[in-house]
């Protein structure tokens, strides 16, 4: 009897225990980034889109090699003095996984990943870009240098 | 307007005074109400279920949106969040669960293999390339591996303005 | 004599009280999403209005304009009616409620006997939508309900009858009266009934952790999985009521109603209900849910002898 | 009284009923499938279907560089991405009998010990969910483990699939200032994992529904070979981190967290205690972080020498194996994932004596079981 | 115990087993398997926990291979056994490690190993209904596009 009373009193105070710290939570502020409002700077390393500089870009295809996905393309032509420069250069986003692999290979730090990571559309050949085109993140908010 | 013409009285209220102002101020709060609660449905496939889950959690709080009543009846969903690899084993499971949805339904393919299924694009023999290849229209896709929840969010944002634009989607409609 | 006057009466409180239902059940969907957010440390509905205060707004539009879905297999009369069996008695149960002095739709002399009466009709509202949709989960759902809320009855009447005891009478009003020195929770006896009688009611709403009719995380969405649309809300609009009709009962028959100083009956009724409210929240918030035969032997090993035991007490202090 | 029993078994027609749990649905965590035949509420069989998720991990392996598989490894058990690098890089480097730089271990602890933190944290969060406590002890998880994320984030760029180890070290040293960030955080999840005790531990509520249940004996779960926190909750002391000490584990002090009666409630203590032993070990371990370069120069392509190598880590969830055959090329010849969730779900079945619908879900989230890497 | 001496113990029951060139695993005929692993689960090596099973396609031959460990001895052991690669079939160990159950199972699923006396003999991870055996090396599916070569 005075057992289970005391089973009762520990379950009781247990559950109060609980209470208290909801009720606690209810009053301290709230964790919320409000995301359209505010925005998170994304820190010096965030893997965002790929990104080039083409004019450092020596057509190694070291990155192209390294892509688990092979979500990087290109050809280069040869121009005369055994430079070869990049003549397409495409990424499929919808396969990118994002890894960073491409970035450490790259001897020249041509390629590289930008901030951009607001990345929504309504068309899926969006995704389908030509790293070349030194225009084809415009749609997309960002504050990566250009 | 092509919202109203299915409601009966909508021909007779067009020829009152003002009625036509009445019928299109009317239909923009229904385009409202569609856009500013929609239910996604419980189910992760893989990976950017984490992530979803982060979506609804306090840092992002996708209920901000009135999207934070997660469902797990399909029935009572409005939004299929395909979240994750789609592998052939539960394809027939995903192309349900989409029918099972009442209409007005909206599908947004969240992270790179449910667009395009990719990672998982090659050499792999059990894996369904998109949602698409299923079949279910997608409305808005949302790139990343997985995506952040602010993409995602971006995401919803673009879909609620879809649902704000629509004219006349034919397949689509009450 | 059914006169005109008596009609026109009739039906602008009948319009009162469906509106008032209507105001009611939305206010407290979108509290809850606010109070659940605020508890988790996040901000709930926030985009649709001041503090997104037209969520509910926003929900019942989208909810009618949905397809209804009626699954195949479904026992069609059944189907249709459960949702109605579920709204109209909660809706019946405001007959009796006394918001105020006067402001009161009906003052039954026998006004706690009714709403036990219509109250209990629900759980047929919710064993029909748990038969009617053919769904194994519903029909978990719908036996689960049954069970709970007949089994629940036993000590929220228990609890009732305490106090009816103490005031005399049946009659909601004049149970009002008879807490004009002090509230009825203030005395011993009576505060065992009233926690009993919250407890049950939580209970017979299935709000958590009592609600495991509807469990999500077991039965996906209990007795209810197969409603869409408009059903779907029926539903939601019924339970919101519920939630109202026990916190306003417990508040008339514990918290001495709308007695209060300074401010309008009205208003004391409504704090002293949304708080009620509030806390019921809260705890939902908070606690899991109890499993199916924990929540049986609650009630019938622990609730019904305490509350036959309460009765037995107040019977003989009376005496 | 039992002819009784048997006399209500002739006079009421009860029929047994199938029911389908799964893949869709709220509380089987992914994909999973449970059959299940009901006797009203009583469960009397269970059967898994697995496979929804099985995304060829294993065939994948065979067309990838070493290198290229680092990020496949991270999408096995998305919540403890690290600890599959982990795993998986040190099992190449036993094949590439490759040494690496004592900083470099250091921060894999760090960082492989954070994560199991953030991983309990989701398996606390979601065991809390299925019993019913709806969405506030997974989102307080959820607001902790957001935390660790930032700190991942800084410290690889990514919030889920991190392919910060990589072979021969990691992928960059750590950010200035994160150590700071990281001690902050200890303190912070230290209050918290006793905010947890108050609200879920020793709750009645909880306590009623998770003690007791889903039994699971030392013997049978060793003949199901389940390991990790699920086997040390039944009261067997296993955990590689201490009996075959790799990286830099025997630095450190930490106890290894047993549980008595291997219930449901065993198995989520456990967890919650080794949150408490994880905290202590990066505690330690940014304490004597040796300074140094964190990376030993490999070439970009890794062959090594035709032969195999199976190496075990302490995942959150178990032991991950990776069991690599290589032929003397750049991809593997084959690899193997020994996955611990496989493992620990299949003894489901064993678990269900007498369970109703309710402790089938309870018992499910007590296993902590992850789709992603059961599948492959 | 360490490998060599677990060996040696071995190779003075069953004469007819041998170590693999380049590995620590031990090969033993097919034949053998039951019996042997009926000794390696008592005393004295102890071998309670079957670990993992798994098997690779060399081309002219499959290798099956399990992983033992002993949780009181702390040691381990990796056994192999060559199977032919046209209908390769072997006894289930499912009656004395319960682990073998979905192990093998996964095993049958990707490789076509048939394992007899199993009690649960289907597929596992690809659909029931599922044609061939994916990580053979000669596995070809119709909707595998594998990934350009540089």
């Amino acid at each position: 009897m005075l057992r289970s009373m005391n089973n009762i009193i520990t379950g009781i105070l247990s559950l109060i225990k609980g209470l208290i710290i909801t009720f606690n939570n209810n009053f301290t502020s709230a964790t919320t980034l409000q995301y359209p409002d505010e925005k998170k700077a994304m820190t010096e390393r965030f893997r965002g889109l790929i990104d080039l500089y083409p004019e450092k870009c020596v057509a190694c295809y070291q990155c192209v090699k390294a892509c688990p996905t092979a979500c990087l393309a290109m050809t280069h032509k040869q121009t005369d003095e055994k430079k070869k420069i990049t003549n397409t250069f495409t990424y499929n986003i919808e396969l990118c996984c994002f890894c960073g692999l491409c970035q450490q290979v790259c001897p020249t730090g041509a390629i590289y990943m930008n901030k951009i990571y607001e990345i929504t559309t309504y068309e899926r050949n969006k995704l389908y870009i030509n790293l070349l085109n030194p225009e084809k993140y415009d749609e997309w908010p960002h504050t990566s240098p250009k | 307007m092509a919202m109203m013409e299915r409601i009966p009285a909508a021909g007779l209220i067009q020829k009152f005074p003002g009625g036509k102002f009445f019928l299109a101020s009317s239909e923009a709060v229904l385009k409202w109400g569609k856009a500013s609660s929609l239910w996604p449905m419980t189910f992760g496939l893989a990976c950017c279920a984490i992530e979803m889950i982060a979506t609804g959690a306090s840092r992002f709080d996708i209920d901000r949106f009135g999207a934070g009543v997660f469902r797990a009846s399909p029935r009572q969903c409005d939004v299929l969040i395909v979240a994750g690899t789609i592998c052939v084993k539960m394809s027939d499971c995903v192309r349900r669960l989409y029918a099972q949805m009442p209409e007005p339904k909206y599908v947004m393919a969240m992270g790179n293999c449910a667009i395009s299924g990719g990672i998982f694009y090659h050499d792999t023999y059990s894996v369904v390339k998109g949602t698409e290849a299923l079949g279910i229209p997608v409305d808005v896709y949302i790139p990343g591996c997985p995506p952040r929840p602010e993409n995602l969010l971006l995401g919803l944002m673009k879909l609620q303005e879809k649902i704000l634009n629509e004219e006349n989607a034919n397949n689509r409609n009450i | 004599m059914f006169t005109l006057l008596n009609l026109t009466n009739m039906i602008t409180t009948g319009i009162a009280v469906l509106g008032f239902i209507a105001i009611s059940a939305m206010f407290l969907i979108w509290w809850e999403r606010k109070v659940s957010a605020h508890i988790q440390t996040r901000l709930g509905p926030m985009r649709v209005g001041w503090h997104g205060i037209l969520q509910s707004v926003a929900d019942a539009i989208k909810l009618l304009l949905k397809e209804d879905i009626r699954p195949a297999g479904a026992d069609k009369l059944v189907w249709w009616l459960a949702p109605f069996f579920v709204v109209v008695p909660s809706v019946m149960a405001f007959a009796t409620i006394p918001f105020g002095k006067t402001l009161i739709p009906k003052d039954l002399n026998i006004g706690v006997l009714y709403i036990l009466a219509v109250s209990s009709v629900c759980v047929l509202g919710v064993f029909m939508a748990g038969w009617g949709s053919n769904n194994k989960y519903s029909l978990l759902g719908g036996i689960r309900a049954a069970a709970q809320i007949i089994s629940y009855e036993v000590p929220l009447i228990l609890s009732m009858i305490t106090v009816v005891m103490y005031a005399n009478t049946l009659s909601m009003q004049k149970i009002v009266e008879s807490q004009s020195h002090s509230w009825n929770i203030l005395h011993p006896n009576l505060a065992l009934a009233g926690l009993i009688y919250i407890t049950s009611a939580t209970a017979e709403v299935n709000r958590a952790p009592f609600d495991i009719p509807e469990a999500e995380s077991e039965l996906v969405a209990g007795f209810h999985t197969e409603y869409s649309g408009m059903k779907f809300a029926m539903f939601f609009i019924g339970e919101y009521t519920n939630l109202f009709i026990i916190s306003a009962i417990a508040t008339t028959l514990f918290f001495g109603g709308w007695k209060g100083p300074l401010l309008p009956g009205v208003i004391w009724f409504l704090i002293k209900t949304y708080s009620i409210i509030y806390i019921l929240m809260w705890i939902r918030w908070t606690f899991p849910r109890l499993r199916v035969d924990q929540l049986m032997g609650f009630a019938w090993k622990f609730l019904t002898p305490i509350s036959f035991l309460n009765l037995a007490i107040a019977g003989w202090l009376l005496l | 009284m039992a002819d009784l029993d048997i006399k209500e078994k002739k006079d009421i027609f009860t029929e047994e009923f199938l029911i389908n749990m799964g893949p869709q649905h709220p509380s089987t965590h992914g994909v999973l499938s449970l059959e299940l035949k009901l006797d009203g509420e009583m469960v009397l069989e269970c059967t898994p279907h697995i496979g929804y998720l099985h995304r060829s991990f294993e065939k994948l392996a065979e067309n990838r560089t070493y290198t290229q598989f680092i990020p496949f490894t991270d999408r096995l058990d998305y919540v403890a991405s690290m600890n599959n690098n982990l795993g998986y890089c040190m099992a190449v480097e036993n094949l590439l009998k490759l040494d690496i730089t004592d900083r470099a271990k250091y921060i894999r602890v760090i960082v492989a010990e954070l994560n199991r933190i953030a991983s309990h944290l989701i398996a606390i969060g979601t065991f809390a969910q299925d019993l019913g406590a709806f969405a506030t002890p997974l989102f307080y998880c959820f607001r902790e483990r957001e935390k660790i994320v930032d700190i991942f984030n800084e410290i690889c760029g990514n919030r889920l699939t991190y392919n910060y180890i990589r072979i021969g070290g990691v992928q960059s040293d750590l950010p200035k200032g994160i150590e700071e960030k990281i001690k902050n955080f200890i303190k912070y999840m230290r209050s918290k994992i006793d905010e947890y005790d108050w609200l879920l531990t020793y709750n009645v509520i909880f306590l009623a529904r998770a003690k007791n249940i889903g039994l699971l004996r030392k013997d049978i779960a060793i003949n199901y070979s389940v390991t990790g926190p699920n086997l040390r909750a039944s009261g067997v002391k296993r955990d590689l981190r201490k009996d075959r000490p790799y990286l830099v584990y025997d630095k450190f002090e930490f106890n290894v967290p047993v549980g008595v009666n291997g219930d449901a409630w065993d198995r989520y203590k456990v967890r919650i205690e080794e949150m408490r032993q994880s905290l202590k070990i990066v505690e330690q371990a940014l304490g004597s972080l040796p300074q140094g370069d964190p990376t030993v120069k490999t070439g970009r392509v890794h062959k090594p020498a035709a032969g195999e190598a199976y190496f075990r880590t302490e995942n959150p969830r178990g032991e991950l194996g990776f069991y690599i055959v290589s032929d003397g090329s750049a991809y593997p010849y084959r690899l193997k994932i020994r996955a611990p969730s496989f493992s620990n779900l299949a003894v489901l079945p064993e678990l269900i004596k007498d369970a109703k619908i309710a402790d089938i879900v309870c018992i499910s989230g007590s296993l902590d079981i992850l789709m992603g890497e059961i599948d492959r | 115990m360490l490998t060599t001496e677990i060996f040696d113990l071995l190779k003075a029951k069953f004469p007819r087993i041998a170590k693999e060139e380049g590995t620590s695993a031990v090969i033993i005929p097919k034949e053998l398997l039951l019996e042997f692993g009926r000794f390696i689960k008592d005393a004295p090596l102890i071998f309670d926990d079957l670990h993992c099973v798994t098997a690779i396609d060399k081309k002219e031959k499959i290798d099956l291979v399990y992983i033992f460990y002993s949780n009181p001895l702390q040691h381990s052991l990796t056994l192999k056994i060559y199977l032919g690669p046209e209908d390769p079939k072997v006894e289930s160990l499912a009656a004395i490690w319960k682990s073998a159950n979905w192990l093998e199972r996964e095993t049958y699923d990707l490789f076509g190993v048939t394992f007899l006396n199993h009690p649960d003999p289907r597929r596992i991870l690809n659909p029931y209904d599922w044609k061939g055996y994916p990580l053979r090396k000669n596995y070809s599916a119709p909707n595998f596009i594998a990934k350009p070569k540089l």
